[in-house]
């Protein structure tokens, strides 16, 4: 069964299932790509896409995208315009759904993407935010998708670049004067990660396929939360398998 | 090419590239300038898809400020991790944005105003670590960021420096306000009677344009609306190959150092498997006027 | 058009109109307001050249948030005079602006912050009769604007809401992402593959546009580039006639409330004296991909 | 002599002559549009003309003007964009020269075109400011023109829409913050007033012919000062008339 899809195509499948129908969704690239992609073609077919490069499109594109700013992207997009437009919407909450790529995420949902160790001299300098901390505080809600690991699921970031539910204290995105509600779904290689209503602790929703309640808990760096009703993660149905290998055909983000 | 960055981006000038992101990277700048050993730069720009990479990596530059420095379809930067992790080919001081603060830092250097506010970046270590964000009374005030030169490739400009560029323009249109002066480099030069044949098109004052470059593949391996594609093969490989720092010298002898120019640079380019074939013209707008 | 204007500017409504400046001015929205005798209206524009004149004539008016209010080519507007010394037909409270506030105000409102610095107005009286305007450590902070509707009339657009304008803008694209809803009239109502074929020209999210209504000559008498050219002797009529409260009442009579729609309107007027006649198409853009 | 053109026609060569080779010249409507068709044709052939409406253009249009936004305004035009980025350009100071209309003006240069009498009733609604005050204020410097009579050229404006030196003390401008220089010339119908370089109180620079220095200062609402060598001002040479008529064959802005 596991065999007959790689991890990352289950991902793409699931981050899929978060988008709704209507939905305006600040996509990025890689993996969220390919959601959208399944997405429109299955049960969001009125969802819209926005990318920071200053791109709305409906369709996702025809060819492959290594980048959200190549051509096939802007051919067909239903506005081409600054990036400062494209962050006006999301600043004014017209953003439903965003997604986040990181390297470390921690149990209150805040990301790093920006330094490992000290940032004056850190043990691994990451590229930064991007656009991520603006989806982080400035999209309704958001997702991040993960390879599920000890040190990618730690106990807290040690540089919050993107923040999720702050220090995990009820309240904190709205003392703190943040707009957007913050991660709705951490969906990794092993699991799916979900948060209360109202912020705070991150708790394990779903396994996926194959995989143990045991063996998600131990590949990640804190003593996880596991909830009552855990249940398995569904896998791709043949339907969004077969979007996904027509938006990724050579498996450039799936089968690498 | 080499007058133009010989005589507008002096050593220790703040420079805005990749304004457009993924797509009109002005690479054949930025390898001039690492020819012509330009040092002790600030790099300014959004995301930068390795160019801001490869720079760093040649020793020109002091500062970053940018959200985003790296390989888009590759990942990490691994010049950028040598100069921030060892000092590797020297020390950089980094200026962390979101892609979003950038953008105000150089609308507030356009409209000349101090700093502008915005309620992205609230709650992000990145207002720790970069002195020109401040927060008061719950909002971020983002210091104006004015570069002494932007630089931008477009698919056509004439000589008195009116661009049009098309595709998603990023923060094009706010580097080149705010900065001193502007750098054109371009795939067609072409004729005044194109680019004034839609003044809506044409991204910035000429009075702000210093130099108009005719530079063919100028933005490779980055793409350009209607005429290449993006050379994902050529970012993998410079991805693989800059992983060392001796790795990284002998791509920058076999692909910059060891070059002339761009035009012998696209000769060792197989031009034909990125070259764009199938044309989407626009349909005309009347600017007809009696 | 009806429908337009009665489900999305109720009484009460911030509108912003006429933000392309003297051109393609939406004369045939703000006339259907009339007609529809909308009461209490915030208008909100840069200068206006006759339009918020007649609104306010009219008695549609609470409130005038502008820069400048009058009859660009003949001067005075008389109606706006007559409110504001008179309170005839009513009284109506003013926002005096400068045509950068008044942008800056807008920007506000689209990135959805309380107010944004500069340094214009600094020393003007307009600091004083403006309670949207304060001053803070030697800048004015120019409080957000954000109307309920902004109504353009645009060369063409498709039924999904996108916008081909050109010419000078403005403060249209401003207006658009700061207004909660936004209303496009057209002089050509077109298929999304003319639109689509150049999205940069694309004024708006279409998620902002709610009604786009085909009205072919709704700008008259201002000018659209490439259809019509400004009818500068329908403004010294109106001019003219205006001077009177019962002169505009004559007037508005017979060129709005008696007028069932714009098709009959431009029945009346010499179309063939102000089209352009002269084409000036602009020169593609190609948006090639593959 | 004055018989051979009109106050108008003067005051448009008087007003080109303002206009610097190279200069970035804020043109506005009416007379300065004409102005600036001129000085293009002699003296300044590399000036440009940036309108608030969100254009900049070298040649003046080949047809006739109503307004800034007229359809021949656009045809070749340098660059048609936003408001927003014409007025960039004159906050960072690259606008040399502005031109502004006004209603009132007074012996600091102050104008008014707001109010006559008390803003919450007044005596006179003036249309506002347009783009005035932004000239008045961003502008490195700038000119108005105007009809000489005691009731536009006051004491002191009731309203001061576009500041010039403000109350007249040295500095003024410098202390309040206003980054441009301020106003350099009153063009009117009878005269020409300047100001000291540092702002100040105007004073009778040049007499335009036909007209006596009494005449002038009867005509003038204050104590108007007299520069030691007050001259004639020189009439509108053969080329400047022929450049003007050109541009406004009907005179529409210089015969009415």
């Amino acid at each position: 069964m596991t065999s007959s899809y790689t991890p990352q195509e289950l991902m793409v499948a699931v981050a899929s299932r978060e988008i709704r129908d209507g939905d305006l969704v600040f996509v990025g690239m890689r993996l969220p790509i390919l959601a959208y992609a399944v997405a429109r073609n299955a049960h969001a077919p009125n969802a819209r896409g926005l990318f920071e490069v200053g791109l709305m499109r409906d369709q996702p594109a025809s060819a492959f995208l290594g980048t959200m700013g190549d051509p096939p992207n802007v051919a067909g997009a239903l506005w081409a315009t600054r990036m400062s437009n494209a962050m006006a919407l999301m600043a004014q909450g017209h953003v439903d759904l965003g997604f986040i790529g990181g390297a470390e995420v921690d149990r209150f949902g805040n990301l790093n993407t920006s330094y490992v160790g000290e940032p004056s001299r850190p043990k691994v300098k990451l590229p930064g935010s991007g656009g991520g901390a603006d989806i982080a505080i400035l999209s309704r809600r958001w997702v991040t998708l993960m390879t599920h690991e000890p040190r990618r699921l730690v106990e807290r970031v040690s540089f919050n670049t993107s923040p999720g539910h702050g220090d995990g204290s009820p309240g904190w995105r709205a003392r703190n004067g943040l707009p957007g509600g913050g991660p709705a779904a951490i969906i990794t290689t092993l699991a799916v990660l979900r948060f209360p209503p109202h912020g705070g602790e991150a708790y394990l929703a779903t396994v996926h396929p194959g995989h143990s309640v045991d063996e998600v808990r131990n590949a990640t760096g804190w003593n996880l939360k596991v909830s009552g009703d855990v249940s398995e993660t569904p896998a791709p149905t043949a339907f969004e398998l077969d979007a996904i290998r027509r938006f990724d055909p050579d498996g450039f983000w799936t089968r690498s | 090419m080499a007058q133009a960055i010989e005589r507008f981006v002096p050593d220790g000038a703040t420079v805005a590239m990749g304004v457009g992101l993924e797509a009109l990277i002005p690479f054949a700048a930025g390898h001039e300038m690492i020819r012509q050993r330009r040092r002790d730069l600030e790099l300014v720009g959004p995301i930068s898809d390795a160019l801001f990479d490869q720079l760093i990596g040649a020793g020109c530059v002091r500062r970053v400020t940018a959200a985003w420095v790296g390989n888009v379809s590759e990942g990490l930067g691994h010049c950028y991790r040598r100069a921030c992790e060892q000092g590797v080919p020297r020390e950089i001081e980094v200026h962390d944005h979101s892609n979003f603060s950038i953008s105000l830092a150089l609308w507030a250097a356009a409209w000349n105003v101090p700093s502008l506010p915005t309620r992205t970046l609230l709650g992000s270590d990145i207002l720790s670590t970069n002195p020109n964000l401040a927060t008061a009374d719950g909002l971020v005030q983002v210091g104006a960021v004015r570069p002494d030169a932007a630089i931008v490739h477009v698919q056509r400009a004439d000589g008195h420096g009116r661009a049009h560029a098309w595709g998603p323009l990023g923060i094009t249109e706010e580097a080149g306000l705010a900065a001193d002066r502007v750098i054109v480099t371009c795939e067609e030069l072409v004729d005044e009677s194109v680019t004034l044949s839609d003044p809506n098109r044409i991204l910035f004052p000429e009075t702000k344009v210093v130099a108009v470059v005719h530079e063919p593949g100028g933005a490779h391996p980055s793409p350009v609306q209607g005429h290449f594609k993006r050379d994902h093969a050529f970012y993998r490989e410079y991805a693989e190959r800059s992983r060392s720092a001796g790795g990284f010298d002998a791509w920058l002898q076999e692909w910059v150092l060891g070059v002339p120019d761009r035009a012998s640079y696209m000769k060792r380019i197989d031009v034909d498997a990125i070259r764009i074939k199938q044309h989407r013209p626009s349909i005309a707008a009347d600017f007809g006027d009696e």
